[in-house]
């Protein structure tokens, strides 16, 4: 970093939209001991996602992987959410920006409210909901969504009647906690902060634009986020798939693609990459509710580029039958009275086909929000011809202002994981940034002493919530506090209006204390979102915050009994009594902390290791690369240019200086990992070279190689070169001849099995060098032989350039591929062309074979010394692919790079950038506090059979150096299935134990017989 | 280790279910790490039959526990008076155990609650393999560290019949022709041609077919005898 | 008629029963067998093919009773459960039948560490009992042991053996009794020395009906000197030497000639026990005594049925 | 003899049900998806009968085969096991 920056930086990010990828450079700072500001126009954050159904390929509810996400961030001691809030202006500089934030009124007091929603029913004004894209209602009084963080309620000005008409005030009546506030008026703040992550997210292109699909007019033409609303089990239809017109279970549905992509006279000129995934998930997760649904995807060009993408296509065409039709649709009609569809396209034949549907469904494109050119002005930045941020490919994460960085869709059409690591490599950048000036803004709280209960009987507490009249309409609450009040244990029973509420508690406090409570019970909503609440209180109150369980007579119980009160008052009795007598067995957790040696061993010098290195250096902390070969640089060594023209050996050969000129960073190259040992926090590593390292992480970059092809006589002419070796022709000078021929093709390598994935890479490399080829010499002619180009997001500039100088581009199937053969010191090929319907000879003088990527060969050796697992195909396998793209299950190991899958440079950079953020997380910290829920291991009980050490996501339990299992908490994470499969009953899970579990079901079945 | 299974649970009850007082003793040692024959598949066995029992309108008390070995007697001892308050023992313990309580437990019949399978391995979570037949006269160094005793389905020592299948077995596609292994195996090692040599017919006595086993080391086998002419 | 074999006849008959037993060469010569038969031929109804008796390994029973058979002379084929897994034992029955052989008795067999081959494996598939209930469902049911259908008839005489004097003698009559319940259709005991405990067994044996289904065929061994004496008593299992005929052998001016006294006085008190309706000579290496001890026995002529 | 698998299937046979008995269910969720799920049935308001109680798991892979027995001896008479 030679800018000049000023000496004192502030140690806050300020992050500017509350949507995934923010979300998780939020939490990766505030982890990492960042103060956050999070700045959200929405009333509440979630951004995109939380209007997903499902995600592909696991099938994972998109709302229960975000929900935990955002009470995280809602909870973070060290992130503060501004809603319903916009940056006015920005000054200063990197380090120290001055930031204005105009906050727009609530009317709603958020420290008054507690979410009950009491306001929301009495509220008489109904209002099309955004959130649920029209398909369903909402009042004035609302939350953006049921999980809606933080769920403070908001008006609707613009709906409101007492706004509008200055009468009604029902929710003003309705608010026991007297938070409605017609008189707010926002706020204008100003703050301080380090840097600066822009992350707005998105618009989707409004298709009623292109008139033909008819949304708007036919009513069962619907958007793709429409129907996700529509797939959701919380959406309008509740999980069912209806047809918007008549409720009819449509049976017949299309898709169609590229609606609003791809299009530089109509519409946007860029690929939105996303949407060939999402109409496939919307078409297997369509087939999974209603196996009578019939799937058509309409599309140009397959775009699954993406890490096992393809062979979630291969699934949904053979295991789900859905039917992919490569076709233009030309126009949507609906056939009178019927609401069916009628869609007319081109055959293969040219042939024009008319098919009917019973619902359509429009695959929208992404688009930067409408005001993104005004948004980027605050900022000072500079956005690109499309309006999004413009950034640069070796810098992928950076605008054009220092220290004000972007992530998202705001830098481009993108998916989840993509976004998230983003998120995380904004993160790692920032920590680059602002690494001295970690924790000095961060708080941390301070509790009093635990309270020691040794040889205590249980003393409990119990606190009902009337929850307003939520649980109270419901639920007899003072029956509930009657019944309860005397059973063994326990102390004190009584009920409140809100238990979440700040006066509550203190009266929380107030009765721990005075009637010397050592266990608490609290009957009101979900643990989910409440539990830490009440656990901070009764350890603000001298107790061990595990003595405490939540019982759950809101959300199980009230909600769904509503109109049964004595049945909901009797299942509310035996829900506490559950608690209670789970609480009667608690007991005071310690929660160990570990230290952390603050340095990383980064495996792999190429380009992903170095960046990672670079960025963890320039955080402060001591970095080891271990490079198997003489030099660092790994496979970019025979990259020369990027598709948009930067120098890549220039670009490397000053990140190789960095690197080696770091003061913090200590290259091993010749050599190998030979033994590792320890865990999170405390790895030890010894090298092949003899070295013994200690570090905190392990960033796994071991990079991938380039396939050697077998096919089309590469072996056996000199006229059969890879796009590689024609990139270095072009680089050392050759130029193409006038008339001289070059026949591409494509996926050689890839995309079939046994490798059945995309390379990413090939498309590109392709163009880039077709365009080159042209440039040198325009009479030069170009054939690209491909199966789907894939010049995803901006790069489809490319492709359109490449075409409108004069490259062919020729398809051929998989099954047809083209048929080579010598001819002198030619090479004839002989392929199929589509869109002529006729065979096509052509006679090349270079054949360029586009190969694609394999992992390393030592990615297996590897992957089995950390116990990574890997994919099919041999890249290793992420935590969870969508939301911990760079995380490995067992804590302290990240990837990045091509071990992780394939991708190009930009992407490289980006996922080198995220491990070294999510890597700066663990290492920011001196201590790693470990749980108390985790699974205690008796070694006494113990006969080391191993089951728990096979079947332990984690790999907590260990063989020690007695040979014998022992267990490491630090790993832990509770999960219990060590408990769950142990045959000795050696392993417990802390406040899960069997006892606890029993004598729960006791609880809840004391009034049945007994069978014995 | 020894590798047990359950018996279907239709046989154990129709051997429990005319008694009284049962207790379902678990061994915590080979058939417990086979997840056959614990203290907690002793639990939760003694849970079904209580169910079944109810199920049947029949009184049965059926209780559980748990021992940490069944074949050696110390470990009964102070459980045996306990276990002696029933009317009949189901043992999950393998075959030795169930034959060693009977000869201690008195006029209390103890039945078997698992099929003892075989000595084998774990090769992964949840799957056991029989290795070793326990013949009483090793020959693994000759073929490879593979028993074509244990793991030839016709215990053939000169090489691979004519069923052997691409490496499998005829009995099974499932069952891997331990010659085939053996010989992949000296391969490996560089010994194929010691396969070329005739193996002689094998001492069958040496195993089972001699007759039950008893081993004595030979320090004990002294003192024994002491024992017995000072008893004479 | 079962078989229609000449035992039988005798047996059904009611006639006091009279067989012999004929030891296979460890060789292929036939001549033994043809020499043995011709001795014995017009002493006995019937006369025993030992299987590879002693786990010591000779011509097969099959073979000896087909050349007995041959002679005119009715075989009873001894067949042991140690060499022979199912497969074989049916299979040597539907050849037995087919050459004419039409008693079988069923046997566990010596375990084979006591014969010529001590380290082989025994086979032990099935046992003795299993393989009478076996012939029995062949004969009756004409199946095999999976269930599969029999082509052709399967006359058979079932015949099995009964230790009376291995000690707790209670449950020898329970075995006894399992094997009646399998289907034998007679009985041929170990050797009898201690006619007292037969005698007492015999009445376990009444007292359970048996007597009254099963033709029981006491055995008897001539003594040919104090040493062969001295050995059954000490090391054959099942058979109880009283030392009263121990001293008696010692005793003796020619040892010979007090054997075949000794089984003359054996034959003439098993003849009056209830239930015993033959005796089963087993001359072992000494078959050329067997004429004398019928003859003196006054057990000749043999019927002809 | 018959194979004891056969026979294991008919272990209780249907009886009848009186009107009005409500089965007694016990589900035991993960926190992680089967019991946010049962709070978002809450949130929605969707009604199920209120004998159905849930026991809350760190993961369904705790759950432990006794668990589910000792609730049927009991009494219950249905668990639902969702994770």
């Amino acid at each position: 970093m030679n800018e000049k920056i000023s000496s004192i930086k502030k140690g806050s990010v300020l992050v500017v939209g509350g949507g995934i990828g923010g979300m998780q450079a939020a939490l990766d700072l505030a982890d990492s001991e960042f103060k956050v500001h999070m700045v959200q126009k929405d009333p509440s954050i979630g951004g995109t996602m939380v209007m997903l159904d499902k995600t592909f390929p696991t099938g994972d509810c998109s709302m229960c992987m975000i929900s935990p996400k955002m009470v995280e961030v809602g909870r973070h001691l060290n992130i503060d959410i501004h809603l319903l809030a916009e940056v006015v202006s920005v000054e200063g500089e990197p380090g120290d920006f001055k930031v204005k934030i105009k906050i727009a009124p609530r009317y709603v007091a958020p420290d008054k409210c507690t979410g009950c929603g009491d306001c929301e029913t009495k509220c008489p004004k109904k209002v099309s909901s955004e959130f649920e894209q029209g398909l369903s209602v909402r009042k004035a009084i609302y939350s953006l969504f049921p999980q809606a963080v933080p769920n403070t309620r908001v008006i609707d000005k613009d709906n409101c009647l007492y706004f509008k008409k200055g009468r009604c005030r029902l929710c003003e009546k309705a608010c026991k906690a007297g938070a409605i506030n017609y008189k707010d008026k926002g706020k204008e703040i100003e703050l301080h902060v380090g840097a600066i992550i822009l992350c707005p997210g998105l618009d989707r292109y409004d298709a009623k634009v292109r008139g033909e699909f008819g949304l708007g007019r036919w009513k069962n033409v619907v958007t793709a986020i429409q129907f996700e609303r529509i797939l959701s089990a919380s959406g309008p239809y509740k999980g069912e798939i209806k047809r918007p017109i008549d409720g009819r279970h449509p049976k017949r549905v299309a898709w169609i693609q590229c609606v609003g992509s791809r299009d530089s006279h109509n519409a946007n000129p860029w690929c939105s990459s996303v949407c060939c995934m999402y109409a496939t998930k919307q078409a297997i997760i369509a087939r999974e509710h209603d196996s009578e649904i019939e799937p058509t995807i309409f599309f140009m060009e397959m775009r699954s580029f993406g890490k096992d993408f393809d062979k979630y296509v291969e699934r949904a065409k053979t295991e789900y039958g859905v039917r992919y039709k490569r076709a233009m649709i030309s126009a949507v009609r609906e056939e009178p009275g019927t609401g069916d569809l009628l869609l007319r396209y081109a055959a293969e034949d040219g042939k024009l086909i008319d098919e009917i549907f019973d619902l359509v469904v429009l695959s929208v494109g992404l688009e930067p929000h409408k005001d993104s050119v005004e948004f980027a002005k605050t900022f000072g930045i500079e956005t690109n011809s499309y309006r999004f941020a413009k950034t640069f490919p070796l810098k992928p994460v950076q605008t054009t202002r220092k220290g004000i960085y972007v992530t998202g869709t705001y830098h481009g059409p993108k998916d989840i994981p993509e976004t998230v690591m983003q998120g995380s490599a904004v993160a790692g950048e920032v920590m680059a940034l602002l690494g001295e000036a970690r924790g000095t803004e961060t708080v941390a709280k301070e509790f009093p002493p635990e309270k020691d209960l040794t040889g205590e009987e249980p003393r409990i507490g119990v606190l009902v919530c009337h929850c307003g009249t939520n649980i109270a309409s419901t639920v007899e609450v003072e029956k509930v506090v009657e019944t309860v009040k005397d059973l063994p244990g326990v102390v004190y029973a009584t009920n409140t209006l809100y238990a979440c509420s700040q006066d509550s508690q203190e009266m929380l406090k107030k009765i721990v204390r005075e009637m010397n409570l050592n266990r608490v019970v609290v009957a009101s909503c979900t643990p989910r979102t409440h539990e830490p609440l009440f656990q901070e209180t009764i350890r603000d109150a001298g107790l061990n915050k595990y003595l405490f369980d939540l019982a759950d007579i809101r959300e199980q119980c009230s909600w769904c009994h509503m109109g049964h009160k004595e049945e909901a008052t009797k299942k509310a009795i035996k829900i506490v009594k559950m608690a209670i007598a789970k609480a009667r067995l608690l007991e005071p957790l310690k929660t160990d902390t570990v230290e952390v040696t603050p340095a990383a061993m980064v495996i792999g010098g190429g380009i992903a290791g170095m960046t990672t290195a670079l960025s963890l250096a320039d955080q402060g902390f001591h970095v080891s690369i271990v490079e198997r070969e003489k030099e660092l640089g790994g496979l970019l060594r025979n990259l020369y240019r990027t598709l948009e023209g930067n120098d890549v050996q220039e670009f490397l050969k000053a990140r190789i200086e960095q690197v080696l000129s770091h003061e913090r960073i200590r290259v091993y190259s010749d050599a190998e990992v030979k033994k590792t040992g320890g865990f999170v926090g405390n790895f030890e590593t010894t090298l092949t070279n003899g070295n013994v390292i200690k570090h905190g992480v392990i960033v796994l970059a071991t990079g991938g190689v380039e396939y050697q092809p077998t096919e089309y006589f590469y072996n056996e002419s000199d006229r059969v070169i890879t796009q590689r070796e024609l990139e270095e022709k072009l680089v050392s000078g050759e130029n193409p001849r006038s008339g001289e021929q070059y026949v591409m093709i494509q996926c050689v390598g890839s995309r079939e099995e046994p490798n059945q994935y995309c390379s990413r890479i090939c498309c590109l490399d392709a163009i880039k060098n077709a365009v080159t080829l042209k440039e040198k010499n325009p009479k030069a002619q170009i054939f690209i032989l491909y199966r789907d180009i894939r010049t995803y997001g901006l790069r489809e500039d490319y492709y359109r350039k490449a075409r409108d100088i004069g490259v062919f581009f020729v398809r051929y199937e998989v099954d047809k591929k083209p048929v080579v053969e010598k001819i002198g010191d030619k090479l004839g090929i002989k392929t199929r062309d589509y869109m002529l319907n006729k065979e096509l000879i052509l006679n090349a003088d270079w054949l360029v074979l586009s190969t694609g990527l394999r992992p390393h060969p030592k990615t297996e050796t590897v992957g089995e010394m950390y116990k990574v697992t890997r994919n099919p195909d041999g890249y290793f396998l992420e935590a969870h692919v969508k939301l911990r793209p760079v995380d490995f299950p067992g804590e302290g190991i990240f990837v990045a790079g091509l071990a992780h899958a394939p991708k190009n440079l930009d992407e490289t950079i980006s996922q080198a950038l995220a491990a070294a953020g999510r890597a700066g997380v663990v290492l920011s910290k001196e201590n790693l506090a470990v749980s108390g829920i985790v699974a205690k291991h008796r070694k006494d009980l113990c006969m080391s059979c191993l089951s728990c050490f096979r079947v332990c996501p984690f790999d907590s339990p260990y063989i020690d150096e007695e040979g014998k299992v022992a267990h490491n908490e630090i790993k832990c994470h509770g999960c219990g299935i060590c408990a769950g499969i142990c045959p000795a009953k050696a392993f417990q899970v802390n406040s899960f134990r069997d006892d606890q579990i029993l004598a729960m079901i006791d609880a809840a079945v004391e009034c049945e017989p007994v069978i014995k | 280790m020894i590798i047990g299974k359950q018996k279907p649970f239709e046989e154990i009850w129709d051997m429990i279910k005319n008694f009284k007082k049962v207790l379902v003793f678990g061994c915590n040692t080979c058939v417990a790490i086979c997840h056959a024959g614990g203290g907690k598949e002793a639990e939760i066995l003694a849970s079904m039959l209580r169910m079944r029992a109810s199920l049947e309108g029949v009184e049965i008390e059926v209780k559980h526990a748990a021992i940490e070995r069944h074949c050696e007697p110390e470990f009964f001892e102070p459980v045996m008076d306990n276990v002696r308050t029933s009317d009949m023992v189901l043992s999950l313990a393998c075959g030795v155990g169930v034959n060693f309580l009977s000869e201690r437990i008195g006029n209390i019949p103890v039945y078997p609650g698992i099929n003892t399978e075989f000595y084998g391995a774990v090769p992964k979570a949840g799957i056991f393999t029989e290795l070793c037949a326990g013949c009483g006269d090793c020959i693994l160094h000759l073929t490879g560290g593979i028993c074509p005793i244990a793991r030839c389905a016709k215990s053939l020592m000169n090489g691979p019949c004519g069923g052997t299948n691409n490496g499998k077995c005829e009995i099974s596609q499932d069952v891997d022709c331990a010659w085939y292994l053996i010989l992949e195996r000296m391969k490996k090692l560089g010994i194929l041609e010691k396969m070329f040599e005739i193996q002689p017919l094998r001492d069958w006595s040496t195993g089972m077919y001699g007759g039950p086993r008893r081993i004595i080391l030979d320090h004990i086998e002294e003192v024994e005898a002491q024992e017995e002419r000072k008893g004479s | 008629m079962k078989s229609g074999s000449n035992l039988e006849k005798v047996l059904e008959g009611g006639y006091f029963a009279v067989t012999a037993e004929v030891g296979p060469p460890k060789g292929t010569s036939a001549k033994v067998i043809q020499r043995k038969g011709e001795l014995l031929k017009t002493y006995c109804d019937a006369m025993n093919v030992t299987d590879n008796q002693t786990a010591i390994v000779r011509m097969s029973s099959l073979s000896g009773c087909v050349i007995l058979k041959e002679m005119g002379i009715d075989p009873v084929m001894q067949m042991v459960v140690r060499d022979r897994n199912r497969i074989a034992i049916q299979s040597d029955i539907l050849g037995a039948v087919a050459l004419g052989i039409r008693n079988v008795l069923c046997l566990s067999g010596d375990h084979q560490r006591f014969g010529n081959h001590p380290t082989t494996k025994g086979v032990y598939d099935i046992d003795s009992i299993q393989l009478v209930q076996t012939l029995k469902n062949m004969r009756d049911e004409k199946k095999f042991i999976c269930g599969e259908e029999i082509s052709g008839e399967v006359p058979l005489y079932i015949g099995a053996v009964e230790t009376p004097f291995a000690d707790p003698i209670e449950y020898r009559v329970k075995r006894l009794a399992k094997k009646v319940n399998a289907g034998a259709d007679f009985i041929q005991t170990q050797a009898i020395f201690d006619v007292a405990k037969f005698i007492k067994w015999m009445e376990m044996v009444r007292d359970e009906g048996l007597d009254k289904q099963v033709h029981i065929l006491a055995g008897v061994i001539p003594i040919k000197s104090v040493g062969m004496a001295r050995y059954m008593k000490d090391n054959v299992s099942g058979i109880s030497v009283p030392d009263e005929i121990v001293t008696r052998m010692e005793e003796a001016k020619v040892a010979k000639e007090e054997g075949v006294k000794i089984a003359l006085e054996i034959i003439e008190q098993l003849e009056d026990i209830d239930g015993i309706h033959g005796i089963h000579i087993m001359a072992v290496a000494w078959e050329d005594i067997v004429p004398v001890i019928v003859e003196r026995a006054g057990l000749l002529p043999r019927p002809i049925l | 003899m018959v194979k004891a698998e056969e026979k294991v299937l008919s272990v209780e046979e249907p009886r009848e049900i009186s009107s009005g008995w409500e089965p007694n269910i016990l589900a035991f969720a993960c926190h992680y998806c089967a019991f946010a799920a049962a709070d978002l049935a809450g949130v929605m308001r969707l009604s199920y009968p209120p004998t159905v109680k849930v026991i809350r798991l760190p993961c369904t892979g705790k759950l432990d085969y006794i668990h589910i027995l000792h609730a049927f001896e009991r009494g219950v008479d249905g668990a639902f096991v969702a994770g």
